[in-house]
């Protein structure tokens, strides 16, 4: 049983977000926003109804949502659906089944860290809002200074990193983690957590670091998806000794589970 | 005063299986119905078809398994389920309790494991009826073996009949020379119906790594891409054998539905189209009825085969 | 001072057949070619593949010819063409005249008609290879039958081979349970390599009239929609046989070029895609040439079978 | 050898034309608008470039050529890919094939009659205003007058026809046409010439009443098409005794090739 809804969305506004080909999508789905929590993802059509081509809905985190009939999704324009998604004009209305899955699931106190490797960032927001007055660093990793989205307003403290060195500190957004966690006092340890989303290497490097430190950890996956409410197996893979299907028991997951 | 226009009679026989519509899910994208409770009124479905049950579990090939084509996508799912117990320990009881019927899928590498798992079946409530894969392009034993040779095809189909007193429906691939050869095989083994087509085997390759886009590299195709293949097989195969055809493949809206029941289909599977839009079967099923009504057909079996050539 | 990056080799050899690029326009899809003096570059083609040619004039197929699909087409234009007779004195000496291989496609009902083609054709300037059509689906007599047969197939390579000193490709049909043992049957014959893929067989059917969409019901599908199915038969076939294959079916652009390749395909057809975009074949030739450099390949043949599975 | 080309069109406009779903394109393409010729036609990319469904081009008559810069086509939304086009923001680039085939022949002198039923009569206003100043009238018949387009500002008569009298004369606009041939002096009538574009059954009634009355007529024919280049053979049928391409040996054929 899904928790999920289908709607017709209507997309309010198209704004880019970065130098490099990052949109931001507003839409309207009040159903939607108001069920939403953080870490967790919808299904949205490439396009209106009645196009058979692209043909699958694509799977966009929810990046914030703004006031609650509002969702926002961070878009990164990489192929033939997300190119036609960056070109609609406003006012369209496009399928949207959400929220699906399952989301972060922060401790009540302790400290928070987040990580986001390029788009992997976009949950973080949400989640990073939601957890306002809290002890939040959020530790963000890009390519280069072009690809970075603003973190401005953010209810957190923010450490940059790029493979360039053009914004923030030069080399990964793991090397922040390693220091940040080193940082941590050996007494909070137990206590702290980690909510990380981004490249798999990142997330295999973030892993093994929380494990080392004994800090829990949390893992937001990516799959190629079908039909997102768990019923084609197309996401699953082995996930803590059998598989698991990222769309409905994910997207995200415990760290220990993913790299045992 | 002028009479009120009647509903069309939506109901369907197929051999023994009576459907209160025509408009079933197909195996494979609906998984065990559970997925869609509370966004899709199940009980307005024809007939549920499960995801394919083995003897065993089965674990399914790697990542990815889901690559987009054009107005297609490959599948290699492998074939991933519970194994027959599993099935009928945690996901039967929900589906028993739809009111809509209950079709299982089911699939083995020998015919004696079809035959194990229709009589298994056989007197579990909540089980209407038997869909036989021995089309599924992504196992290497059993699957496009079976599907593919007459013989044993029909080795197959007559082993499920024998196990089982239930309605048995026998899926056919489409990737064969003759499909009228395998479905009057088929088809004289006394099943109920044939359901047509199965998806087809496709590849995609990534031009930049160099590797295929499935991590089983080979994968089945469905999807808009492949509607006139299916129908052209439900047109043919309609033609040439005396048990009912179910048609599927590419069906997305009730239009669809209606091409393959024009071509002589009795009855519809939605498959791929429900991944885009949950309510796709559901939709199909009540525009087909508007359809029929528009036509002024009193039941939706008057347009079966009405295709004129 | 950097050395100018060097252009990429594109030259392919197809057994005793030479190309100045792996580009070629697909049979039927280009007419004469004449149809497109002005409008494209002819010279920068690989090669010309001319519409079918039958020993006898065939008028064709009734009314409706053309279905759009879902990202693709059916046809049924039934060879229409004018005969081998007014093919050389009408058509022959326009490609002639062009600066890229000619490769004339042929088609017969028996194979000694093949074999008489093949003979009249082998002494006329202008023709570089003859490409034997066994796999159309619109004719009824020969077609269908030889490309389903891996010993009809044979015989009719056979035939060819036995009858012309010209380089001879064999172009091979999708709608068969084994395109492997066909292929390597006729590989066997020696002939110089395999085109594939033809259409699929399929139907579309307008459902308000109830009317087959083709005036000859069943047609041929092709375009993007049977991208996956021919990229999976390039891949399968290039795998089991030792002659060069040439990939067709579904290419729009270069990437889809270089997908056919990576899966094995020596070099590539662009068919249906001219429909919307004459200058298609220029286009995927040039960002085919651009991909390799990037690629860092000095030769287009360094991108063949590299597929990673 | 084709006389056409390929451009890249720009949409400058899209405009409704009747009250039912028919809308006027206005294409900025020089090139194919000085080459026009009256009852040639286009092959209009259905969605911009790299669109794969629709996936063929769709023909459509030139209906007028109002500067030397622009096309007007005039399309009935009918299907799938003219609701594509008539729902395209303007500024869109489309692939446009043209000018295709062989347009109308009329003589240097004589009556002229223009036919035109239903969308048929696209061509006809490009041809009626070739002929200004020429004694020209327009017989034009629809459904209704929701299925009408002005034809306000034509240099012609006009003579209107509609099946259930909402516009014009009730009835068919080949009972114009019987009409206006009778009314036509006999000796005239050698010189005469008809035009004519619509549904078929209007064509082979308008041949057999031209036969009747010695009258030349050109018929303006459709068919699915592929290429529009003469290359495919989809469109041909026979026509005066041996197969015949709608697109490139037509569209405008002589009635009594046609109707034999
Ligand atoms: C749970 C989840 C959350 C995601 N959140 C975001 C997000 O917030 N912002 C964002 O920009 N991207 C996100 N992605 C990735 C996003 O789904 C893909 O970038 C997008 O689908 C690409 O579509 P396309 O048509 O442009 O690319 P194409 O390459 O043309 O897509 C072809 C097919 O592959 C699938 N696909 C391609 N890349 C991916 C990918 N990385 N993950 C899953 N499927 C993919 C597409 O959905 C489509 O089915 C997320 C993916 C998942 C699974
Ligand atoms: C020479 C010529 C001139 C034409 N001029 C005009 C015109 O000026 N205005 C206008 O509105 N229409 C005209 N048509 C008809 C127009 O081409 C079709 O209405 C249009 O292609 C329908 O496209 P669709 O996608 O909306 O319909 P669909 O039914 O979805 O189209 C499916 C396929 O069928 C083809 N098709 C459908 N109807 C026709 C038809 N009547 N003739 C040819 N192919 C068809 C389409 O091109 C497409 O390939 C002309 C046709 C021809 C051959
Ligand atoms: C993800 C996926 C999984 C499938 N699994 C099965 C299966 O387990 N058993 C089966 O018989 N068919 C399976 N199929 C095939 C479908 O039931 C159907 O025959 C095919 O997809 C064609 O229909 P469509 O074009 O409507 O999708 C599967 C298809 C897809 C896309
Ligand atoms: C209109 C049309 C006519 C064709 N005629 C022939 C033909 O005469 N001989 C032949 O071998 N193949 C013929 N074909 C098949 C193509 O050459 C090609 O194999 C097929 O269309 C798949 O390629 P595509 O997807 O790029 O179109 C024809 C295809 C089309 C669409
Ligand atoms: S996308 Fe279908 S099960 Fe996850
Ligand atoms: S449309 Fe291809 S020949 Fe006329």
């Amino acid at each position: 049983m899904s928790g999920s809804i289908q709607v017709h969305a209507e997309l309010v506004q198209v704004e880019p977000r970065a130098r490099q080909r990052i949109v931001c999508l507003r839409l309207f789905a009040p159903q939607v926003a108001r069920a939403a929590r953080p870490g967790q993802f919808v299904m949205l059509a490439p396009g209106p109804d009645g196009q058979l081509d692209p043909f699958l809905n694509r799977p966009f985190s929810i990046h914030r949502v703004p006031d609650a009939d509002t969702l926002e999704l961070l878009v990164a324009v990489v192929g033939r659906g997300t190119e036609g998604l960056a070109a609609l004009p406003p006012g369209v209305r496009l399928r949207l089944l959400g929220p699906i899955g399952r989301g972060f699931d922060p401790p009540a106190r302790g400290p928070l860290l987040l990580l986001g490797g390029g788009l992997g960032v976009a949950p973080l927001f949400f989640l990073a809002e939601s957890l306002a007055g809290r002890p939040v660093r959020l530790l963000y990793g890009a390519a280069t200074a072009e690809a970075l989205v603003s973190t401005a307003g953010l209810p957190c403290r923010v450490e940059l990193a790029t493979d360039d060195g053009s914004a923030g500190r030069r080399g990964l957004a793991t090397e922040l983690l390693a220091e940040a966690l080193s940082a941590l006092p050996v007494a909070e340890r137990a206590l702290a957590y980690l909510a990380a989303c981004g490249p798999e290497p990142m997330l295999a490097r973030a892993a093994a670091l929380c494990r080392e430190a004994g800090v829990r950890a949390e893992l937001s996956l990516e799959a190629h998806m079908a039909c997102g409410t768990g019923a084609c197996m197309g996401c699953a893979r082995p996930i803590g000794g059998r598989p698991q299907r990222v769309c409905s028991e994910g997207p995200v997951f415990d760290a220990r589970e993913v790299y045992p | 005063m002028s009479p009120a226009p009647l509903r069309p009679d939506m109901r369907v026989q197929i051999g023994r299986l009576a459907l209160k519509n025509p408009v079933m899910v197909a195996s494979g994208t609906f998984g065990w119905a559970n997925e869609y409770a509370g966004l899709v009124r199940l009980d307005a479905l024809g007939a549920v078809v499960t995801k394919g049950v083995s003897l065993e579990p089965r674990a399914g090939n790697p990542q990815p398994r889901i690559a987009e084509t054009a107005a297609g996508l490959l599948n290699s799912i492998g074939l991933q389920n519970p194994g027959l117990e599993a099935f009928i320990s945690q996901k039967l009881p929900f589906l028993h309790g739809l009111d809509t019927a209950v079709v299982v899928n089911i699939l083995g590498d020998t015919p004696e494991e079809y035959a194990r798992l229709a009589a298994a079946l056989d007197g579990q409530a909540g089980v209407d009826a038997l869909e036989v894969n021995i089309s599924c392009p992504n196992v290497r034993a059993g699957g496009i073996a079976f599907g593919s040779d007459p013989g044993a095809a029909a080795e197959v189909a007559a082993a499920v009949r024998a196990a089982t007193r239930l309605p048995v429906l026998v899926k056919l691939s489409p990737n064969v020379t003759d499909l009228v050869a395998i479905a009057s095989r088929v088809a004289a083994t006394g099943v109920d119906g044939l359901v047509l087509i199965n998806t087809l085997r496709g590849m995609a390759i990534d031009v930049w790594t160099g590797r295929p886009r499935l991590g089983n590299a080979i994968g089945g195709l469905s999807g808009p891409a492949i509607k006139p293949i299916a129908v052209r097989a439900v047109f043919e195969v309609s033609r040439a054998v005396a048990v009912p055809v179910v048609g599927c493949g590419g069906i997305t809206g009730w239009a669809d539905a209606a091409e393959h029941m024009r071509a002589g289909a009795v009855a519809v599977q939605v498959g791929s189209a429900t991944f885009r839009n949950p309510a796709a079967p559901v939709e199909v099923e009540e525009g087909l009825e508007r359809f029929l009504g528009e036509l002024g057909l009193r039941s939706c079996r008057e347009l079966v085969g009405t295709v004129e050539v």
